[in-house]
């Protein structure tokens, strides 16, 4: 059945299923890994991504889990500690607040701590982004704001590729490492390409090349500027598009260079602006390549407010095309 | 206000109609919902009715609420006007919450209506507070906090409990244990499923009452909120209840079957209550026509209400971020 | 006994004695204020700031509290809503993310979320910072980092005089505003001017006015900034430093002058560098003085690392002197 | 491993001697905090040495352990050695954590020992973690997890108490209930002062147990870890007990009175097992003298060895921030 579905379905499949298949093959490759997470089994996963995984792998393997975001992260931790390599799904990074303890100052420091005896050989899967109306409680993007934490690894797949391929090395990673998985992504499709087999989880990577004007994101920014920048190309302006997709560490060498190349940066960034991941994409570039920049930064980036509910005002409190577009002219001097 | 619930004509009418008034509310958002006139998640609260509807009897004006995101019935038994309500479910600036909240965030000051929570346990820390400034002020007053069985999985729930007796709290704590959270049947979730044994570890009285009854649910709520009143500290109800459809909008109830469903419809607040009314000759068929026709009047005019309503202007996106005064 | 200990000490005072005396004024000033958290009342306060409140306000004013962060944080958000004016001590903020979800998924967002129907008056204070060799989970600077949360404010006191006088505009602000008192500070002593008897909780201010470089600090660097400037003084580099003191919202006008005159800014920053505020300075000046700019940003910060017990790696983990007047002399072109 | 201890001399001594060595351990530190070779927090067990005496015995080499910061006594009776352990209050790099955990950070991979942990409530997660590896790999070992009364307050306790009983993980719970956190009388911190009484809201087997005796400490320590290998699921002590000296060295102890520290030193378990010892014709003087002398001569050299350590070169500061390996 698992062949069959493969084969049903090609390599075309969406996000979601991409999240699903890395699951899969996380779980069959290696007998250490397993599941756990709030409705990961019976319920077959809060936005569908661990369907049918329960019958395939049994309960222990795909562990239900009650509502105590701190004690399964936790154990999660503790399991990795003692020779696992667990997932652990937090349903929605908005619950993670309440796992924050166990994530910093037991999974980024026990390393760190020990003197190097224990590592954390730990995935935390979490879904995140606004865009479906949820409202303020569950619209959180935190994945910016996790990037500040030393002993962490932050990736944000904005690609179903990504979606696909950066579960695997990231359970090898002796490290404890976030995936952001965006809500507005898990419906994009995608054709795989056959000769990938595996993405690597240290580097940005350039999505469209242009000379122009480098335009940062990831997540479910990536699209928006993609579109943006054939907005741009329309006006004779050649954005360069970088998907981050790994927020911490930064690979420093691909932003710069992009950089360096259109001596011209916007970041979008989905974000509360101050203190995002921009900021410190901001602030590297002031430090680092000041002489190289010809115009100021732009960042386009979510509103400082709590997400509401109502679209259009949800819609304004998101970083949006046109806004984008604007920045990215602004810097070529056009209105 | 006194201990027992008076079952006139009247009363068991009213209870009645407040459990048809939030179904048919409900009934009509799933429709609305399917028009994609209401976005983002709802959850409904059909097959529970009878617990908010028992329990906002024993409350006064001066009692205060706590929610979840399931919170439409705990508003409208509330005494929330509809409309209001079904505004936010638009989006509508003249909705209870702006527009800001949606379904999941009802809130109202003028009810002392706390807010629907989305975060699972999140209101059980409001709830101590509001008790704690109530009882600071001596106001008498008495904060009703519901939640499901499933927030007493989580760390709050525990540290909450404790506080609430330690401290004496007035706080009537209401656990709609509807067996599930999301699809997590309870008893793979909790070591010990009879929760309101779970009270005991803080010396708290507890019991667990027929959530399908809004006589019964009425009945201890008054006797829970008499006891609180007194000032022998929180009271904690178990309310076993089952809620008939699916989680929220997007959920296959994989983890269910339909028989156990239709068991438990068989047992369902409205239609029971209806017969005996009815037996008991206090629901006329003219009695229910008219209560039929109320309350759909009520709900189309809701409808109406938030159909002409209109949209918080974009360029109050980020007022009341930070606040300029604090309401009085 | 209560004038007679403020005869006996004077106006000179200690930042912990300060901070006392802020508390027992809120409690005076307003019936509805009382304070709550972990040991402030029979124990006295971990770091003693809050001994002898017990005895002069009682139980029910000064509440002790058991373990239980995220319900007594919450409790304080639930108190504010319902009318009342909560000081929560939480007892260091390497604690604080227990409560994270309390903070910033009710505290943060009911304001805004209810259409304006609720407010939160509610001071949280919390201790922060490094030096005393507590290890890696009793070190945290987090200030800087809750400075991402929309809805909130966030204070940090760094001389006695604003440990004395930031409580009372905190208190009397209709929203949630968090303090962070560094643990270093409390022992600084100082002589507070009997002319100033409030101080503004919506602005940076000058600490030390120069014209050849900026330091923007806070906190326990900004004793280190002071020192440092000293030293550049002697070599012939006047720095100005500004003590940012409100890292939520930034005093964007304070900072913005400041640079725009010296041309030159070293941010000191004892959070880890990647999304610290310095970041977001960084990022606000790129944007909006870029050309004002006559070299590029350093930054003087935490090193990325969960703080070590042993002295002197703390040491070399925290911004110290030598390190600020280094990167000051470095945009001066000096080695 | 049987479920009893024997009673015999030289497991009489062998108790005795854990206790002391801790004991002397600990009074060395705090000369040597004053003489400030050791910095930041430094907790002392003092009073509380049977419960880690008494829990150790009923562990094997397999078995795991989760400390508090309060972990000089675990780390000891777990036998790791002391040079290591006195190193890292020094804050050297031949410590048992490098020199970066200090007092309270003990990490020891050979010896299982998952840390101590400075967050209260923090390290229960972890357990049910480990536990749950050792169950799935089906090693066989049970994981020791200790805690204050104080940590019962914590939301992670409850979440930790329900996961352990309803997955039926290998994880002995031993509450040190020393009767305060910190300044925090445990009668004004819970509602429910009988901590034992807290697991039956799991339906965990629990019990109180004399934590001033080691041996009472061991039998019941035998038990549980027996119930738990026979794999009937986790297991609860309460060990009642009490810390003679202030909670760490900033400490007025402005919350309990001198009467009743003196009541509880009456109860001293070193000096009152070495009496029955004696009395029981178990322990001579010579035997005495011989344990002292072994116990001064461990400390010294571990002294000793902690002045000779050499300090981590400041370049290492980043190293193991993120590890290349998972280290086998
Ligand atoms: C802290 C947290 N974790 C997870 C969720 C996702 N979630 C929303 S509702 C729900 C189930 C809650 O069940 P229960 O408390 O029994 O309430 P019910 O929905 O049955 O009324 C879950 C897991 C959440 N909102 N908050
Ligand atoms: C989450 C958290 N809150 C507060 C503290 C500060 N603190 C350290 S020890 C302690 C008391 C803990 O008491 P208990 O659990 O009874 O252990 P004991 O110290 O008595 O052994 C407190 C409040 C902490 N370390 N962690
Ligand atoms: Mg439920
Ligand atoms: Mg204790």
């Amino acid at each position: 059945m698992r062949a069959a579905e493969q084969l049903a379905q090609g390599l075309r499949m969406t996000y979601r299923e991409a999240c699903r298949q890395a699951i899969r093959e996380a779980l069959n490759d290696d007998p250490r890994a397993f599941l756990m997470g709030e409705d990961v089994g019976l319920y077959g996963g809060c936005y569908a991504v661990t369907k049918g995984l329960l019958e395939e792998f049994g309960p222990e393997r795909i562990r239900d889990t009650p509502l105590a975001e701190s004690a399964f992260v936790g154990a999660g931790i503790g399991a990795a500690l003692a020779g696992m390599r667990p997932i652990v799904e937090i349903m929605t990074c908005n619950f993670s607040l309440l796992a924050l303890d166990q994530i910093m100052n037991n999974a980024a420091t026990i390393p760190h701590m020990s003197g190097g005896q224990f590592a954390v050989p730990l995935v935390i899967r979490m879904a995140t982004g606004a865009g479906r109306q949820l409202a303020a409680q569950h619209s959180h993007s935190l994945e910016g704001w996790y990037a500040h934490i030393p002993g962490l690894k932050v990736l944000a797949p904005g690609t179903v590729e990504d979606a696909r391929y950066m579960l695997k090395p990231a359970l090898a990673d002796p490290n404890p490492v976030l995936i952001f998985e965006h809500i507005v992504l898990y419906n994009a499709e995608d054709e795989l390409d056959p000769a990938v087999t595996s993405v690597d989880i240290s580097s940005a990577k350039v999505r469209r090349e242009g000379r122009d004007v480098t335009i940062l994101t990831y997540g479910n920014s990536l699209p928006k500027s993609l579109e943006a920048a054939e907005t741009l190309a329309g006006e004779g302006i050649e954005a360069e598009v970088v998907d981050l997709r790994v927020l911490r560490p930064l690979d420093d060498a691909t932003i710069f260079d992009s950089v360096t190349r259109t001596r011209r940066c916007v970041i979008v960034d989905e974000g509360w602006k101050s203190g995002s991941i921009s900021a410190e994409i901001g602030a590297r570039l002031v430090e680092e390549r000041f002489f190289e920049l010809d115009a100021p930064l732009r960042r386009v980036c979510s509103r400082e407010v709590p997400i509401p509910y109502a679209g259009h005002l949800e819609e304004a409190a998101l970083p949006q095309l046109p806004q984008i577009v604007e920045a990215a002219r602004s810097l070529m001097g056009r209105k | 206000m006194s201990e027992k619930p008076h079952l006139d004509r009247a009363h068991g009418q009213h209870l009645f109609k407040e459990m048809l008034r939030i179904r048919r509310f409900e009934a009509r958002c799933a429709e609305l919902y399917q028009a994609q006139k209401i976005r983002g998640f709802l959850h409904l609260y059909d097959g529970e009715e009878a617990v908010a509807v028992g329990i906002m009897q024993a409350l006064e004006e001066r009692d205060a609420v706590v929610a979840t995101y399931r919170d439409h019935g705990h508003a409208i038994a509330r005494g929330i006007a509809m409309g209001p309500l079904m505004a936010e479910m638009y989006g509508m600036l003249e909705g209870c919450s702006r527009g800001r909240g949606g379904s999941m965030h009802f809130f109202d000051r003028s009810k002392r209506f706390y807010g629907g929570n989305a975060i699972v346990g999140g209101g059980l820390p409001l709830a101590i507070g509001v008790a704690l400034a109530d009882k600071d002020l001596r106001s008498g007053a008495v904060t009703a906090c519901f939640f499901g069985e499933g927030a007493a999985g989580e760390g709050e729930f525990h540290e909450c409990m404790n506080l609430a007796e330690l401290w004496q709290l007035p706080v009537l704590f209401v656990c709609e244990n509807n067996l599930y959270a999301m699809g997590m049947p309870l008893e793979y979730a909790e070591a010990e499923t009879d929760i309101y044994r779970k009270a005991s570890a803080y010396r708290m009285p507890a019991e667990a009452i027929d959530g399908m009854a809004p006589i019964a649910v009425e009945a201890a709520a008054r006797r829970a909120v008499e006891s609180i009143r007194t000032g022998n500290g929180p009271y904690f109800l178990e309310c076993r209840t089952y809620r008939f459809r699916a989680h929220s909008m997007f959920d296959a109830q994989l983890y269910r079957t339909k028989e156990e469903v239709a068991l438990w419809k068989a047992r369902d607040p409205l239609s029971r209550m209806q017969a005996w009314l009815q037996e008991s000759h206090m629901l006329s068929s003219d009695d229910l026509a008219r209560i039929d026709g109320e309350v759909e009047a009520e709900i189309d005019e809701a409808v109406a209400f938030a159909e002409a309503g209109t949209w918080e202007p974009v360029e109050d996106l980020e007022r009341f971020v930070l606040m300029d005064e604090v309401p009085e």
